[in-house]
């Protein structure tokens, strides 16, 4: 069924016939690939496919089991990441690839430092300057990168990258942090880089970046390619099928407007030092969506709600007003958040699948003594709702694709069946797919009376799911649109500050 | 005689049964000497380890403006220059019980005797075991003083057919000394005798061979004049025939022979070696002091 | 179509894997967890070959009953090791808890008379010394947010001062009646076995219950993976890490309560070095001194791996005693390449 | 066009902001960092007003002098514990450098003959006894791939005892002639500065320009905050780690070269408790204990406010000298307090 037009120059970098085991099982069967100067290449797949393995092994991270991996038609000569950098091939990992104590500047020249006996700070310092410059970013060189949040770290990681001078380049989901203002700029990079000659892999779940990048697609299902594309051979629509086999609904689910009795208000709350006086309602069936910038105080809004972050103000449950001091009060008051850092937040990534998902509601699961029979019966389920594709059970969940990571983590939060839930960048890396079923689920609980606050970057995302939208700027809520007012527009304009009276033209955020 | 002298004391601390009783004895003659003379002053320093004794002096020097220093040696080779220097400083040195290991620098020596002490031990072994009677030991912490008892010990039973079945450090420990005690009783089917070489260590010794129910087989010599120890002696307990003096009561001795030194005219230079004498039922009284802690 | 029929066996395939549960190579231990096992097992046939006398009750017991006292503590030092903590203070607080333990019997001895309530309350006294101890650094840790390396390097030197200063230099001793009634406590016990072995046998198997199927343990783990996760998760990261300090105070006086009626006394050298032999016994185990994995049963291992040592280089006359520690140190490395495999993996 | 600017100053508005705040706390040291100094600057002031000599040049030598072993040693600790090791053998392998060292020397003299060739020989053989044994650690640790904590106890039993068999249980003494021409090298200096002083701050500048301003320095970092990370980045983790043991052998062999002229012997006792004294000055100056960041000149403050409490203790006569531990215990973990907000934050 593959149909790609031929090309006639050489691959820059090219798998053939690559199989991949852990342990006993295969991962890739029998891979053929190949990876052309000046041509963007997007692999897409559902999550655990394998699309994250495939770059590790183009990038000398994993050894293939079988199959030879070619640079410039010859075997590559690279057993490892730092040697395959120095031929410049370069990688943006899944999982950030940061020293947490190190600063932006640090990491980026690791390994690379300039300056001879002595390091040059000062010449790093400005390199890195002028990175991110380029990338348009507030980041400062000398910030820790522990004190970051996660999409100014994937700033990082593509500074790093674009640092390396690469002649190939992958990239894998690395626009999954972004919010679309930093995609836009990463974009143009990817331009830049093209016009260069340099030889791109790019991935993403946001298949409309497909379209828009990709000169060619490769399309993964479990382990194999099933379908290989030119641009403009294949729509959305098209690329979602032959990921996931079948043909694909509308993701959205249809709004609802049956919102009952106010479940959460929240007065004059505020989380130092940025989030200052929010007031809000929430109520019964409701989806609440927050949107703003990156930096806004979403995050911080929502982690001084569950008691994660010192605040002020009032929150009052069913009208009644509630002290939320810990995580575990505001378990005990039926409301439970989502990060959106599942690496450092949220997910032990040397325990395995049961560990996580019980964690937070292991009381759930027997009184002396844990359970583990209903533990198991409790992954089971997950595995089931969320489509969860684990390899093992009991293998570590860090070895979990970042896709299924995510599905796991939702898994663990709706565990303890929260009345309120709040959900950062419900998301994030995760397949076209399963988005739907996400989506469908996020529903269902509005359905069943909960009320849910969806945090996200993704506008669609919001626009598609909330029945109200809460915009955040500077810490502050700049607006709330609902009903006829909700539209990508309006939400836009709160986004930006921009007047409302200027009917301005901002389509991309 | 009213002018004022600051004396230092530097010793040890309490770091086992011995030095514990040590400690207590410099603390009660300083209490003691400072009630009768209020024109002495005295700084005392217990130190863990040889670097920590050879800074303390260093400080008395330098900060207290001791005249004098009363100094009982973690190790002789090691203090023998900081003591010196002392000296040189003009500043009057007493030494007690651990010689240095260069002569004639200090001012007065007051010490128990080592080889005396294994000596007399390993006599009373040797009169009393029959040629081919087994033994055990237990050592101290490995130290130029453990080799000289040891030796002293091993040189008096020479000759006499008493086999010695091992040898192993008990670190002047009770517990340490217990559980070697223990081995050895797993290990060996006759033993006519221990010589625990130290008070602590026999009471260890004594544990491990109630739990083995070997009481009547073997007896034990320890040493040094614990009272516990003194008090079985007296009280005639087969298992504890004998101990073998060497008393902690020397710091005070030092300390009072070198206040005299600030208080009069007395001249007191020399050398004062308290023997270590063995103690037997009959003259046990005369070594026991109730109200020590050791 | 047929281009979709492989994957989907594939997925198929993949989901009736993932749902057979836990595979063989987690249920069994693995070679990298049966190292300090291996390790144990050389050592014993090694003391059989070289003693006779090695493998008889007398000596079994001898060994068994003196690890005792660590093996507690070390049960206690897993779980605080497995949460990210870690406690140097242990072998003082043995000293001091002792100290306290006997002047208040001997000072109760007169109210009291010589019977069992006394020693039932020298008991509940060294235990409640042990829990406020254990209290005390996990406060410190938790409220004050010191390194743990500071906090009980601090109180070490405190415990370890004060017990001097309470025997005045000397060793503070049980009154000789008391003792007496005291010492079946140590040296007695129940069809053969010596009190301080069961005693040790129960607190590991509680231990490696409370490690394994426990919410506490549970929480140790995953504190000690990442506390930020832990925290996030609901879980009262503070709560639990000042419990394992509390819990291992507690083991550490319920040691005492074994180790008194040994010798009936205390100084200031009692326990001493034992805080390196519990941590030591819990890395040969196993558990990760970084956190976030803990393994009784391993510590267990461990401290049986460590006596042993101790009891076959005396029964033994290999070399010269000077190299004991040459010959201790070779074998608690050696014991640890046996698992080596698991770091390089 | 107008819509594009208000948000580009927001966002202008926000980089101000991002830039203002964090550099202040970042940029200067912060209280945290100014903790151990704040501590270390409030002993000075106490030990000025308990006696006037405190501040004499005699008692400042004598204090910085000694503190020179535990601090050089304590420089090359930093690097271990920055990137993620610990090395517990350093006391001991102190004392087996210096019995080696002596040895050598003793049976060089018939034919070098006293001179200062024979103890230039002696310091080589130092450094070189230094880097063997910092190998040794080195190779157990990055090569069989053992936990550091067991590496180095093992490695602290085996020298410790081997100096105790070297000297056969007593100690091991410098000739004494061949001590005489020595001696200077701890007691003399220059202009007015005594030798270990003047090595000691050397190696401090040294050890704080390689840990901030070197390769070296900042792949310790990378590695102890995350070794994948490093290796990933092209860092040869296994060499770096490799040299921070090597490095800090031969600091310990350098501290050996000042230590002998002082005492002039060596034996079982040597060097005790150095390893928990360096660790200690490591940790009370702010590097943490789980590595990713290393502060050398917060470690030289560590060290100097230890040997400073000990110091003051002679100097006043507070309370019975039992309860030294005591106070020193309080001082230790008072002066991390200082810098708790660190932790909190
Ligand atoms: N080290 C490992 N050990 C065991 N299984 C692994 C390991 N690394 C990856 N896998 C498994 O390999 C499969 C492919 O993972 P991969 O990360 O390549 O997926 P992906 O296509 O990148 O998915 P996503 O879109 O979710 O990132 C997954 O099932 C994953 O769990
Ligand atoms: N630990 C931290 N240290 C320093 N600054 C922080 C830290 N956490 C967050 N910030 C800053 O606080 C501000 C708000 O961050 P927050 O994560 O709440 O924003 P957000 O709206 O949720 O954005 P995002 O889309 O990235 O989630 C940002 O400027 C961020 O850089
Ligand atoms: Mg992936
Ligand atoms: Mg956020």
């Amino acid at each position: 069924m593959s149909a790609a037009p031929e090309r006639v120059d050489a691959p820059v970098l090219e798998l053939v016939d690559v199989r991949k085991s852990f342990g006993p099982i295969e991962i890739l069967h029998g891979i053929d690939f190949a990876l052309h100067a000046g041509e963007v290449h997007a692999l897409i797949g559902e999550n655990g496919a394998g699309k994250s393995t495939i770059m590790k092994i183009l990038g000398g991270f994993l050894a293939p089991t079988s199959g030879a991996v070619r640079l410039d038609g010859k075997p590559a000569p690279y057993a490892s990441g730092a040697q395959a950098e120095a031929v410049g091939v370069v990688v943006i990992h899944q999982e950030f690839n940061l020293a947490p104590d190190l600063t932006v500047t640090e990491n980026i020249f690791l390994g690379r430092e300039l300056g001879g006996l002595f390091l040059d700070h000062r010449a790093m310092r400005a390199g890195t300057q002028a990175l991110l410059d380029e990338l348009d970013s507030p980041i400062r060189p000398d910030s820790r990168i522990r004190d970051l949040p996660v999409s100014d770290r994937q700033m990082v990681e593509i500074a790093k990258a674009l640092a390396r001078k690469a002649r190939v380049l992958i990239m894998d989901e690395p626009s999954a942090v972004l919010t679309h203002k930093e995609v836009e700029v990463l974009f143009r990079q990817i331009e830049r880089l093209r016009a260069q000659g340099v030889a791109l892999l790019y991935t993403s779940h946001r298949l409309e970046e497909i379209t828009r990048l990709a000169d060619r697609v490769t399309v993964l299902r479990d382990g194999a390619v099933v379908r290989q594309a030119g641009r403009g051979e294949l729509t959305e629509d098209g690329m979602a099928t032959a990921m996931v086999g079948r043909k694909l609904e509308d993701i959205y689910p249809p709004k609802r407007h049956h919102a009952g009795a106010v479940a959460l208000e929240v007065r004059g709350f505020s989380v130092p030092p940025l989030v200052r006086d929010i007031s809000f309602t929430l109520r019964r069936g409701e989806v609440l969506g927050i949107s703003g910038l990156v930096g806004s105080g979403r995050t911080e809004l929502a982690e001084g709600l569950v008691g994660l972050r010192a605040a002020t103000g009032e929150i009052l449950r069913h009208g009644v007003p509630v002290h939320v001091g810990s995580v575990r009060e505001a378990a005990a008051r039926g409301m439970a958040y989502l990060t959106e850092d599942r690496k450092e937040h949220g997910l032990l990534l040397d325990k395995n699948l049961t560990d996580n998902l019980t964690l937070s509601t292991l009381a759930r699961f027997g009184t002396v003594f844990i359970d583990s029979g209903r533990e198991e019966a409790a992954l089971t389920r997950a595995i089931g709702e969320f489509d969860i594709r684990a390899p093992r059970r009991d293998m570590k969940v860090g070895n979990l694709s970042g896709g299924n990571q995510q599905k796991l983590l939702l898994a663990k939060t709706m565990l303890g069946d929260p009345e309120v839930v709040i959900i950062d960048e419900p998301t994030r890396g995760i397949d076209v797919g399963t988005k739907s079923q996400i989506y469908a689920f996020i529903d269902a609980l509005a359905a069943e009376g909960r009320s849910v606050i969806v945090i996200s970057s993704d506008m669609p995302e919001i626009l598609g799911l909330s029945d109200r939208v809460l915009v955040m700027r500077h810490g502050r809520i700049a607006g709330e649109l609902y009903g006829e007012r909700l539209t990508e527009n309006a939400v836009v304009r709160l986004v930006m500050g921009t007047n409302e009276q200027t009917s301005g033209s901002a389509a991309h955020v | 005689q009213g002018k004022k002298a600051v004396i230092g004391v530097s010793i040890p601390s309490a770091t086992h049964g011995y030095m514990g009783g040590l400690n207590w004895h410099a603390q009660q003659a300083i209490t003691r000497l400072k009630a009768t003379y209020p024109n002495l002053e005295f700084v005392l320093a217990t130190a863990g380890n040889v670097g920590k004794q050879v800074n303390d002096i260093e400080d008395m020097v330098a900060t207290r403006n001791i005249d004098a220093l009363v100094v009982l040696p973690f190790e002789s080779e090691p203090l023998t220059s900081p003591v010196k220097a002392v000296k040189d400083a003009g500043k009057w040195v007493t030494v007690v019980d651990r010689g240095l290991s260069q002569p004639g620098i200090e001012d007065l020596y007051v010490a128990g005797d080592n080889t005396a002490f294994g000596r007399v031990s390993g006599e009373y072994f040797k009169a009393n075991l029959k040629s081919g009677a087994k033994i055990v030991v237990l050592r101290g912490i490995p130290t130029t003083l453990d080799n000289e008892r040891v030796d002293a010990f091993q040189a008096a039973i020479a000759g006499s057919g008493i086999e010695i079945l091992d040898m192993q450090h008990g670190n002047w420990n009770r517990d340490k000394a217990f559980s070697v005690m223990q081995d050895y009783l797993s290990k060996h089917k006759q033993i006519d005798a221990v010589w625990a070489a130290d008070d602590d260590m026999a009471i260890g010794v004594m544990e491990a061979i109630a739990q083995a129910g070997r009481q009547k087989e073997m007896w034990i010599v320890g040493g040094a004049g614990m009272k516990e120890m003194i008090k079985r002696v007296m009280d005639k307990d087969p298992q504890i025939p004998v101990d073998v003096s060497y008393t902690p009561g020397q710091i005070a001795t030092a300390l009072e022979v070198t206040a005299l030194r600030f208080v009069s005219d007395t001249p007191v230079y020399g050398r004062f070696i308290i023997g270590s004498t063995l103690i037997t039922p009959e003259n046990a009284a005369q070594f026991y002091f109730p109200d020590s802690p050791f | 179509m047929s281009d979709t029929t492989r994957p989907d066996t594939a997925r198929a395939d993949l989901a009736k894997q993932a749902a057979a549960a836990p595979s063989l190579t987690a249920r069994l231990p693995g070679l990298s967890a049966l190292g300090p096992l291996l390790a144990l097992i050389l050592l014993v046939a090694l003391g059989a070959y070289l003693n006779e006398n090695f493998l008889s009750a007398g000596n079994v017991t001898n060994v068994l009953a003196r690890s005792a006292f660590i093996g507690m503590i070390a049960v206690g030092m897993t779980f605080v090791i497995t949460s990210g903590g870690l406690d140097l203070s242990v072998g003082s607080m043995a000293a001091f808890i002792a100290g306290v333990m006997i002047l208040a019997m001997n000072a109760l001895l007169p109210t009291m008379g010589v019977g069992v309530p006394l020693i039932l309350a020298g008991m509940a006294i060294a235990l409640g010394a042990g829990l406020l101890a254990g209290l005390g650094n996990g406060l410190l840790v938790t409220k004050a947010r010191i390194e743990p390396f500071i906090v009980t390097l601090g109180t070490m030197g405190i415990f370890r001062s004060l017990v001097t200063w309470l025997a005045d230099g000397g060793t503070i001793s049980l009154d000789f009646a008391v003792r007496q009634l005291y010492r079946p406590v140590y040296y007695s016990g129940l069809f053969g076995i010596a009190w301080p072995i069961i005693v040790f046998a129960l607190v590991a198997i509680a231990g490696q219950i409370a490690m394994r199927h426990t919410r506490f343990g549970r929480y140790c783990e995953a504190i000690g993976s990442n506390d930020k996760v832990a925290l996030y998760s609901a879980v009262n990261v503070e709560r639990i890490r000042l419990m394992t300090y509390v819990l291992l105070g507690l083991l550490v006086g319920l040691a005492t309560v074994m180790y008194v009626p040994r010798l009936g006394s205390a100084s200031g050298t009692t326990g001493m070095l034992w805080e390196l032999e519990a941590i030591a016994a819990v890395i040969i185990g196993g558990t990760a001194l970084k956190g976030g994995y803990g393994r009784v049963w391993g510590t267990v291992i461990g401290v049986l791996i460590l006596s042993l040592i101790d009891n076959i280089l005396i029964l033994a006359d290999l070399v010269s005693p000077y190299l004991n520690g040459t010959i201790q140190g070779v074998i608690i490395v050696l014991a640890v390449v046996l698992q080596r495999s698991k770091s390089s993996a």
